[in-house]
């Protein structure tokens, strides 16, 4: 019975897996065909679309613009959603669970309603300023990603370990450098990386947010789709899997993931 | 060197508005042109947001965004004096946007179909309703390019119009059986044509439709023998831009014959300057002039929200 | 150097009153030790006089001055935690190195002063290890290194013996108690091992449920313990009810056990009904009935073995038990079930109060 | 937070920090909170508040006359409120098997060796790394009529007809739940990793299977983690737009389906603003009471002392 | 009722050896305690017994049945961690009654063995608190409590007892005692503590990195330790480099401190360099010299007060030093700096294996 259990566990953590992962590899593989369509499976082999996708300024361009963004837009929330989980795992102050619950709603607020009101809101203040806009409107949304993995690491934390970094003399930002920080490094990556991957891939805000200047590699990917159909979407997909996955084993290779994403 | 800011549609047609229009102006000019990727409906919102100081000096919007702007009162009046050229486009892409806009060019919307997958080749609009093809069918969802369309030539197959819409209501709740899907996008559709997930793609511009044809898909693309809708994109100068000369400029040099023709055979498409002449794949594929069917957009945007309701509702909730 | 004064310190935790009015006077330099049950307010008294909790009512001062809100990190304290709480994400060497960063000591100087605490506790070899690579008593070791290396003036220790050997123990006791007088540090140290109280501290405060029961130099709790707790808890036993039927400086004389017999002097009027103890080891127990003050006959009902010495049960006719405890010198122990006399000098009753 | 609470609330920074005019830990709330209101909540409040404006399509300033009209229009019809329940149950059933599968997956994770457990959460967190639109096509290719699964289904004759998965509301059920995995995955991992391996040791030595080890020590344990993942889940699904879009069929339309077409298509921003307002308003308060329950539960272990 | 045998277990860290080639027996019913210095390896070879860890090399077998890769849970194990592991999100009670709702006993069934389990630890009113709410000698019996409440076959303990108090340390190794030999349990009993290791076991293995140095019934080990290691670990001291001069069943002589002194018998021939040992307790003080075989002369060096006795540092004239420990029994204590006699009886005389 009980063998039958972790048997089935084990089967069923495969096919989680091999759930995650299919339709990305049919992706990887569509995005080898030569044609102007995509097929599966593809018809001629060829990086053609590759080849497009990097001559094109647009996804360049996006591709600058959206890591920029995405980096801005995480180093923004990312202290300001650790100081805020901070404030609410460990202050004493009335209206902290209705006030966790509202840090959530930029993830409920759909992303045009948050585009629009923020568009509105700057361009009655005047401030046409794109850039600006786009932080603004994307720090906006990856801040409970920032809050809640960190809320729930602080959660479960030792106590007694502050305590020990007080006695010895460090001082409150001494123990949150030294012994806090250190020791949430887990879930402040998870915060991080979950951030970043938003608001690289978000389109909904972005929409409103940017300008001629200023526009986002999802944008681009969705303008192009209005009149195009072709494997290019594939490609730069493509790409960004084995980019994130050579980065990944670089900082495996040199930190160690784990160490970064480990407790 | 100055320079303005307008919108674009990418993919393709960018690739070709750039060679024939904006490249050749900005050379003979010296002065960039900067173009804003998005959708219509964005554009549409920033021009109203920003009314009071434009981000977008010129915009340049698709039915129905175009018709809501003029009625929102977005761009200035245009006139020949500035713009020579308004003079050789027909007057219809012209009145019709209460000469505050001015189409560039303009497209018909028809049927794709898989060749092997659909026994009867659809010919007409009504041929949708054809019994054998139950479940094989996709049509836009109200809001997508080519849905008001298909309202109105719903409504028009069964006696009504842009002014009675309930005959086209009650066609489309007789079609439902028929309908897989509603698409959300020209891609959305070419890929479930493309894949087999449905047989027909009721209501596409031809851009999308040729690309499968091209690439050697047993894909076809029919106007309707009782008249193909039509899709028109537009230029407005947004009301308090500084740039409105440059703008100007920049139309009038779009609608010369020579970025007409040389635009509008690259991306099969009708030119509004009536002096252009098409060749090429373009001759056989656009629709001539007669062979449009237009309606009065000002007759159905008063009608939107309820149309919107109604479609949730009846037709597709 | 610090004088550590806690005053009429109280503490509750919800409905349950943790501490119940606890002065402690720890005079500059000194060593003073709470010894008490599991449960009694140690460790709760400990943090209060850190500072890592604060007092319902009460105070702590240090050299006269009211530290009872100052900040922890302000009182150069040494503190090892009875759960350790080593930092797990720092190696042994950054853990023990921890408090002097802190402090801003020089790179060379934080090497060096480490190496030499971690030899204090024979870690030499396991600076680079992390605290999930060491065992328990290595762990212990480790938090002992990190209080002692910042050489604090007040040094807090809550039972940081408790997971070492015996040679272990014996070690870090005399480097503890030759940093403390070397240095001057004023110690406050829990322990639940008596004899390590009695030798380490220059006082004693025997605690029982949120209260100070006694409190005084080791001897003085030892020889003379105010009341049965303390008494129980400096390893008396068989008390016994018994009547003072002289008193006086010389000496007195009890009624117990059916019989009148010689004990040391006490300031007990005579006729006071008292409790006397005696320690099990003062006992000697013969086959024989022999010539001294005191004597008992009973039989043998329990023999446990423990090494130098044997722990006897004695049953008295009266029903009445004694804790008899034997060095083993060689002879074969005494089996269960035989008669023996149990005899002890006048010197080892303790006369106490009674309860 | 309940009173009992209270009364057992843990000495730690929090009661020794206000020592000598040390500001309060909870004022680090502030920065969080500037940010949410000056960025989001008086922007959005402009929009909400045109929600009590009278409907009128093409208008995007707010005015000040007042009325119910669009709620009402909202709470008369069946069809709408029908779309609220949909919703709410659909994003109930995505949490409900993210949580389930995310924990099978967290736990893969928690109990890997390290040197593989990075590349595990690189291939859990990959599926946020494909643009919906290509995943969309992965997708099809997969489970199209013509796709990968229904040949083998129809090769092993398992079925006649192609089983019809894309383009219906299960297929938003299988994109939401392949996108949102990677958020229950993490929050899940960040409680897994604070669970002290002994205690699921000690489990065993009394007796307790591995279910039961996980039913008893590691769920409980994970709680936090399990609300946080949650609340997220929760949360995005409420406000899921293009998965539905491109994977569901005719009826799948969600609450923020129907947002997007009052601002994007027929501009009627007061209506618009009434659905974000119920979205708003429903998601809060369920996710309030996921707060406040976590916490409520968790509160006797997490921080005491 | 469990046969438990470990066959030459062997373990690494990284590049450390932790256990190497351990092997031990313990019959049904029995009670084996495994002594050593921290770090040695102890709670390793626990872990390899209960099946939490799985070792390089060697079995696990119980009644001949080999476990090692055996599930833990089907072991019928009641453990005690050294670090408790008491799990945070139950109250004392649900702690405690895990192993029995793990074993499907009835809700009323539960309740009663938990009352007395938590009697048993003396924590009765504490079972409605989570472990946080606990001092640390209150966790630690909970953590007992839970291991005991099953009524385990086999009971392994990790220091159970190392943050209590004597008198509740007495108190719960005798209900441990009680228990295991009333139920027949079979145990494997972990302390640094040797009185307790000798009270309570069967047998004594003493453990030293990573290897067995010796094993045998606590008499044994503790009269005749194979080697020094062991002896130091029994509590001997003073060991000195001897000469057996005459050996022989009745007796022997040896030579040392520049004389000639009786000692027991010993196996090792004549002639041989030996190491001899005498229990600082064996050893009596004297100011002057009296007639017994043995005696030096010194000058004391160092007194340390311990309550029931002193420890005393007497330095010899050869450099080498002597360790005393005197009963107090009433006498003052003597002084440093005095010269003193040390006088053993021949049967005090521990004769080793030299080194
Ligand atoms: N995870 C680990 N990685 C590396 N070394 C380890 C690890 N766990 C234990 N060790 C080492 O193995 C040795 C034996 O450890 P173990 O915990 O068995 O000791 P112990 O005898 O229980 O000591 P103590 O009495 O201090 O608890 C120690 O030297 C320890 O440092
Ligand atoms: N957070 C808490 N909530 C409720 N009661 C508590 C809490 N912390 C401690 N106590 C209680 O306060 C009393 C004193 O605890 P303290 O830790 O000071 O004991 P101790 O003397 O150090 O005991 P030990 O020797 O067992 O460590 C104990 O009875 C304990 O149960
Ligand atoms: N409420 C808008 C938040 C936008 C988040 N988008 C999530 C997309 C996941 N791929
Ligand atoms: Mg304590
Ligand atoms: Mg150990």
């Amino acid at each position: 019975m009980n063998r039958l259990l972790s048997l089935g566990m084990r089967v069923l953590t495969v096919l989680l897996y091999v759930f995650l992962l299919a339709p990305l590899a049919m992706v990887v593989v569509v995005s080898f065909n030569g044609g102007p369509v995509p097929s599966f499976p593809p018809t001629d082999l060829s990086l053609h679309w590759y080849g497009e996708a990097l001559a094109s300024d647009n996804f360049m361009g996006g591709l600058l613009t959206s890591l920029w963004l995405a980096a801005a837009a995480t180093l923004v929330a990312l202290p300001v959603g650790v100081a805020a989980a901070f404030a609410i795992a460990r202050g004493r102050w009335p209206g902290r669970t209705l006030v966790e619950s509202l840090f959530l709603s930029p993830l409920i607020v759909p992303g045009i309603v948050i585009g629009i009101a923020v568009l509105v809101a700057m361009a009655g203040l005047g401030i046409g300023n794109a850039p600006l806009r786009l932080l603004l409107g994307h720090a906006l949304i990856v801040l409970p990603y920032t809050l809640r993995t960190v809320l729930a690491a602080l959660t479960r934390m030792d106590p007694t370990l502050e305590e020990a970094g007080i006695v010895f003399g460090a001082s409150r930002s001494q123990v949150l450098r030294h012994i806090l920080l250190p020791q949430l490094r887990g879930a402040i990556a998870a915060g991080a990386i979950l951030s970043f991957i938003l608001s690289f891939d978000d389109v909904s805000v972005s929409l409103f947010l940017g300008s001629a200047q200023h526009t986002t590699l999802p944008i681009a990917i969705m303008s192009y789709m209005q009149y195009n159909f072709d494997p290019s979407i594939a490609a730069i997909s493509a790409m960004l899997i084995l980019a994130t996955l050579a980065i990944a084993l670089v900082v495996e290779r040199v930190f160690g993931l784990k160490k970064i994403l480990g407790s | 060197a100055g320079g303005f800011t307008s919108t674009v549609f990418g993919g393709v047609w960018e690739k070709n508005y750039r060679a024939a229009i904006v490249d050749s102006f900005e050379k003979k000019l010296g002065v960039k042109v900067a173009l804003k990727l998005g959708t219509a409906s964005e554009w549409l919102t920033n021009g109203m947001v920003n009314r009071a100081k434009p981000e977008i000096d010129m915009l340049l919007l698709p039915y129905p965004d175009s018709i809501k702007a003029v009625r929102a009162g977005i761009g200035m009046p245009l006139s020949p004096d500035k713009i020579p050229n308004i003079r050789n486009v027909h007057p219809m892409w012209f009145d019709q946007f209460r000469k505050e806009a001015v189409g560039l060019d303009y497209v018909a919307y028809g049927i794709a179909y898989r060749t092997d997958l659909v026994k009867k080749p659809p010919e007409a609009w009504s041929d949708l309703w054809d019994p054998a093809l139950k479940g094989r069918v996709t049509v836009p969802n109200i809001g997508v390019w080519g849905s008001w369309e298909m309202l109105v030539a719903a409504a028009r197959t069964r006696g009504g119009d842009e002014s009675n819409l309930d005959p086209g209501f009650k066609a489309l709740r007789e079609l439902r059986p028929n309908i897989r899907r509603f698409f959300s996008g020209s891609t959305d559709a070419m890929q479930m044509l493309d894949t087999g997930e449905v047989s027909v793609v009721a209501m596409t511009t031809n851009i999308p439709a040729y690309a499968l044809i091209d690439s050697g898909k047993p894909v076809k693309f029919v106007f309707p023998k009782d008249g193909s809708m039509v899709g028109m994109v537009s230029y407005h100068v947004a009301r308090n831009t500084a740039n409105a000369d440059l703008c100007m400029q920049f139309i009038d040099h779009a609608l010369s014959k020579e970025c007409q023709e040389a635009f509008c055979n690259a991306v099969i498409a009708g030119p509004t300057n009536r002096l252009a002449r098409l060749s090429g794949k373009a001759a056989e594929r656009v629709p001539a002039l007669d062979q449009l069917k237009l309606f009065d957009w000002a007759k159905v945007i008063p009608q939107m929200s309820e149309i919107t309701d109604r479609w949730n509702q009846e037709i597709a909730g | 150097m610090a004088h550590v004064r806690a005053e009429r310190l109280r503490k509750s935790h919800g409905s349950q009153l943790v501490l119940d009015d606890i002065s402690l006077d720890i005079p500059s330099g000194q060593f003073l030790t709470l010894l008490g049950p599991s449960g009694c307010g140690k460790s709760s008294t400990l943090r209060i006089v850190a500072g890592l909790s604060s007092p319902d009512a009460g105070r702590i001062l240090i050299d006269d001055r009211d530290v009872t809100r100052l900040e922890v990190q302000k009182r150069n304290i040494g503190m090892v935690f009875q759960s350790h709480a080593l930092f797990p994400h720092m190696s042994v060497n950054e853990n023990v190195a921890f408090g002097l960063r802190m402090r801003k000591v020089s790179g060379a100087e934080q090497q060096r002063r480490v190496r030499r605490a971690l030899a204090q506790v024979r870690l030499e070899d396991f600076g680079e290890r992390f605290p999930q690579q060491l065992s328990g008593g290595q762990q212990q070791r480790v938090a002992i290194a990190r209080a002692l290396v910042v050489e604090p003036s007040i040094l807090i220790l809550d039972e940081p013996f408790g997971a070492l050997d015996r040679k272990l123990r014996e070690a870090m006791q005399t480097e503890l108690y030759g940093i403390t007088r070397e240095l001057g540090i004023t110690a406050l140290f829990v322990t639940h091992d008596q004899e390590e109280a009695l030798m380490l501290s220059d006082s004693v405060a025997v605690m029982n449920r949120g209260r100070i029961e006694q409190v005084g130099p080791p001897a003085e709790l030892y020889e003379k313990p105010r009341n049965r707790f303390v008494a129980e808890f400096m390893g008396l036993d068989n008390f016994v009810r018994a009547r003072l039927e002289q008193a006086g400086p010389q000496g007195s004389v009890l009624s117990a056990f059916g019989q009148r017999f010689e004990a040391p002097a006490s300031a007990l009027p005579a006729g006071s009904e008292v409790e006397i103890a005696v320690r099990p080891e003062r006992i000697r127990l013969a086959p024989q009935a022999q010539d001294t003050s005191a004597r008992v006959c009973g039989r043998l009902t329990q023999a446990i073995y423990h090494g130098h010495a044997s722990d006897y049960t004695v049953q008295l006719p009266d029903g009445q038990q004694l804790l008899v405890r034997q060095e083993s010198a060689g002879q074969a122990p005494l089996s269960v079930g035989t008669e023996v006399w149990a005899h002890w000098p006048p010197l080892a009753v303790n006369i106490l109060e009674a309860a | 937070m309940t009173a009992h609470a209270a009364i057992l609330a843990p000495d730690s920074l929090t009661v020794v920090a206000p020592a000598r005019g040390r500001p309060p830990v909870g004022l680090l709330v502030l920065p969080g909170l500037a940010l949410l209101v000056l960025g989001l909540f008086l922007p959005l409040g402009q929009v909400l508040w045109m929600s009590l404006n009278p409907p009128e399509p093409g208008v995007i300033a707010p005015v000040a006359e007042l009325t119910l009209a669009n709620y009402a229009r909202l709470m008369r019809s069946d069809f709408y409120l029908g779309i609220v329940v949909r919703t709410l149950w659909l994003s109930a059933l995505t949490t409900l098997l993210t949580a389930v599968f995310g924990m099978v997956l967290g736990l893969s994770v928690w109990r890997a060796r390290p040197s593989v457990r990075g590349m595990l959460l690189v291939m859990i967190l990959a599926p946020l790394l494909v643009s919906i639109v290509a995943r969309t096509y992965g997708w099809v290719v997969l489970l199209g009529d013509k796709g990968a699964l229904n040949s083998v289904l129809m090769a092993l004759g398992l079925t006649d007809e192609p089983l019809r998965i894309m383009y219906t509301q299960p297929a938003v059920l299988i994109g939401l739940v392949h996108v949102f995995l990677p958020f229950m995955v993490l929050s899940l991992l960040g409680a897994l990793d604070r669970i002290d391996p002994s205690l699921t040791e000690a489990a065993a030595t009394l007796g307790a299977s591995r279910w039961h080890v996980f039913r008893h020590v590691i769920l409980p344990l994970s709680v936090p983690g399990l609300a946080s993942g949650t609340i997220i889940v929760f949360s995005l699904s409420m406000s899921s737009y293009v998965t539905p879009a491109l994977m569901g069929g005719s009826r799948s339309g969600l609450m923020t389906t129907f947002i997007y077409q009052q601002f994007s298509v027929t501009m009627n921003w007061h209506f618009g603003a009434t659905m974000v307002a119920v979205l708003l308003a429903a998601t809060l308060a369920l996710l309030l009471a996921v707060v406040g329950w976590s916490r409520w539960y968790t509160r006797q272990w997490s921080l005491a002392r």
